[in-house]
């Protein structure tokens, strides 16, 4: 991943430029959804201003601006569509075949995301994905239920875990190497 | 019928067919974490190929972003949901099935 | 195309009563919350079909919240009503 | 045109017999946590029967208020009923018969 726009940002300081742009930024995303959930009535927008408004606000105080990148994200969107109809697929395929081929299983999967806002992130996308299920959000694992667990899911995850990274543009040890 | 009105009779039908993928797996699967599993994908899966089905009709932009709007809230529900059941089911115990 | 969309409709309200037997048999309470859950994600389906086919526009906002909705009841479910009552869920 | 019709027809009488039954079902159940899902299940299916009949606001408020927020109530009512019963000595059948009549 070449990505990664500033590394280690979490738990820093921000400034109030950075708050000033995703302020922006939000604003300009709430106000493409408004415009979508009003069907792009032009009267609504006397109601829709303010709502903007307050409504960047409330999101600004309440989670306040974290690093990502765009390149990131644009390249995640294709893999988790493909991936989720992949999970959909193996899914159904199994409900449908009378002998049922499942062997469900528990595993820990260690963290290398940073905690916050990746993980959570990460654990969502992870019930969406063939096979998988985010069980438990602990401190340094993330404890995932398998519905087949003769397959390789470390990988998988692994695979996960560099897109999620790429998306708030962090950097990851590339291998786990020997632990 | 014009083309694009075949193609999305087609993902129409096939998100379908997800759901009652979903409805069989919720059915015949043996613990709550499995029907978990179920639940999530095939009907996430089978939302989204329904929502782009019909996004292919709408009358305007604003409209296939409403679709895609709806459709982005369900995904992040049934993950949140998921995740939540799944973690409250193993805090009280509930054992795994196992072949 | 409208007979498409109400015999789609049709099948997924059929997909619908078909996940009552979950509600009924349990055994867990989880299970019958997760029927509840497929209820949510299908009728939102149903709904965004009839709008196309009713040509209703408001639809889609019905169906927005139900979107919405189906996840409240979850979270209540999860956080106030399932405590250790397990026990006597297992044994029905 | 004919088969939208018969296919409409079909909708509305699965609609309306499931409505039935389910209305039927969370009256006598024994289980209150049943009850409570299948009361959700109705409110639900209700919300699409006003839609049916062409009322997409009282189909709103049902889903809202219906649906929504009663079934979150009535869960957070159940937890407070059982933590009670589970407090006092109170015999167990005292929740029991009240579930039915």
């Amino acid at each position: 991943m070449t990505v990664h726009t500033v590394v280690g940002r979490q738990g820093l300081e921000f400034t109030p430029r950075e708050y000033l742009r995703s302020g922006c930024l939000r604003a300009v995303l709430f106000a493409l959804m408004w415009w979508t959930l009003t069907d792009g009535v032009m009267d609504s927008w006397l109601v829709g201003t303010p709502v903007i408004l307050f409504a960047t606000l409330a999101s600004v105080v309440l989670l306040p601006p974290f690093s990502w990148s765009l390149l990131g994200l644009v390249r995640f969107v294709p893999f988790f569509l493909w991936r989720s109809l992949y999970g959909g697929v193996d899914v159904a395929r199994r409900a449908l075949q009378p002998r049922l081929p499942i062997s469900p299983g528990l595993l820990d999967y260690r963290w290398r995301l940073p905690p916050g806002l990746p993980q959570v992130f990460m654990a969502n996308i992870v019930s969406l994905l063939p096979g998988t299920l985010s069980v438990e959000l602990g401190a340094n694992c993330l404890q995932v239920h398998v519905l087949d667990e003769r397959k390789d899911f470390l990988s998988e995850l692994e695979k996960v875990e560099q897109r999620v990274a790429a998306i708030f543009g962090i950097s990851l040890p590339l291998s786990r190497g020997g632990e | 019928m014009t083309p694009s009105d075949l193609l999305s009779a087609v993902l129409l039908i096939a998100g379908a067919a997800f759901f009652l993928a979903g409805t069989l797996g919720l059915l015949r699967f043996p613990d709550v974490y499995t029907r978990l599993h179920a639940l999530t994908k095939a009907d996430n899966v089978g939302l989204g190929l329904v929502v782009a089905g019909l996004a292919m009709q709408a009358e305007s932009l604003a409209g296939a972003g409403k679709l895609l709007l709806i459709w982005l809230l369900v995904l992040l529900a049934g993950a949140s949901v998921a995740h939540l059941v799944a973690a409250a089911a193993r805090q009280r115990g509930i054992k795994l099935w196992r072949r | 195309m409208q007979i498409l969309y109400f015999a789609l409709a049709l099948f997924l309200l059929l997909n619908l009563v078909a996940g009552m037997w979950r509600v009924l048999r349990g055994p867990t309470a989880a299970d019958r919350m997760l029927a509840a859950q497929l209820f949510g994600t299908t009728s939102v389906a149903v709904l965004l079909v009839l709008a196309q086919a009713m040509n209703r526009g408001a639809l889609r906002d019905v169906a927005l919240v139900f979107a919405l909705l189906a996840a409240v009841t979850a979270v209540a479910f999860v956080r106030r009503a399932w405590p250790d009552r397990e026990a006597k869920h297992d044994t029905e | 045109m004919e088969t939208v019709t018969l296919l409409q027809w079909a909708f509305d009488v699965v609609l309306g017999f499931s409505l039935l039954w389910i209305a039927w079902l969370a009256l006598t159940s024994l289980d209150l946590f049943r009850a409570i899902v299948l009361f959700i299940a109705f409110g639900l299916l209700m919300a699409l029967a006003w839609v049916r009949l062409d009322a997409p606001d009282v189909a709103l408020a049902e889903a809202a208020i219906g649906a929504g927020l009663t079934g979150a109530l009535l869960l957070a009512a159940l937890a407070r009923l059982e933590s009670n019963n589970a407090t006092k000595p109170t015999p167990e059948k005292d929740h029991q018969p009240e579930a039915h009549d």
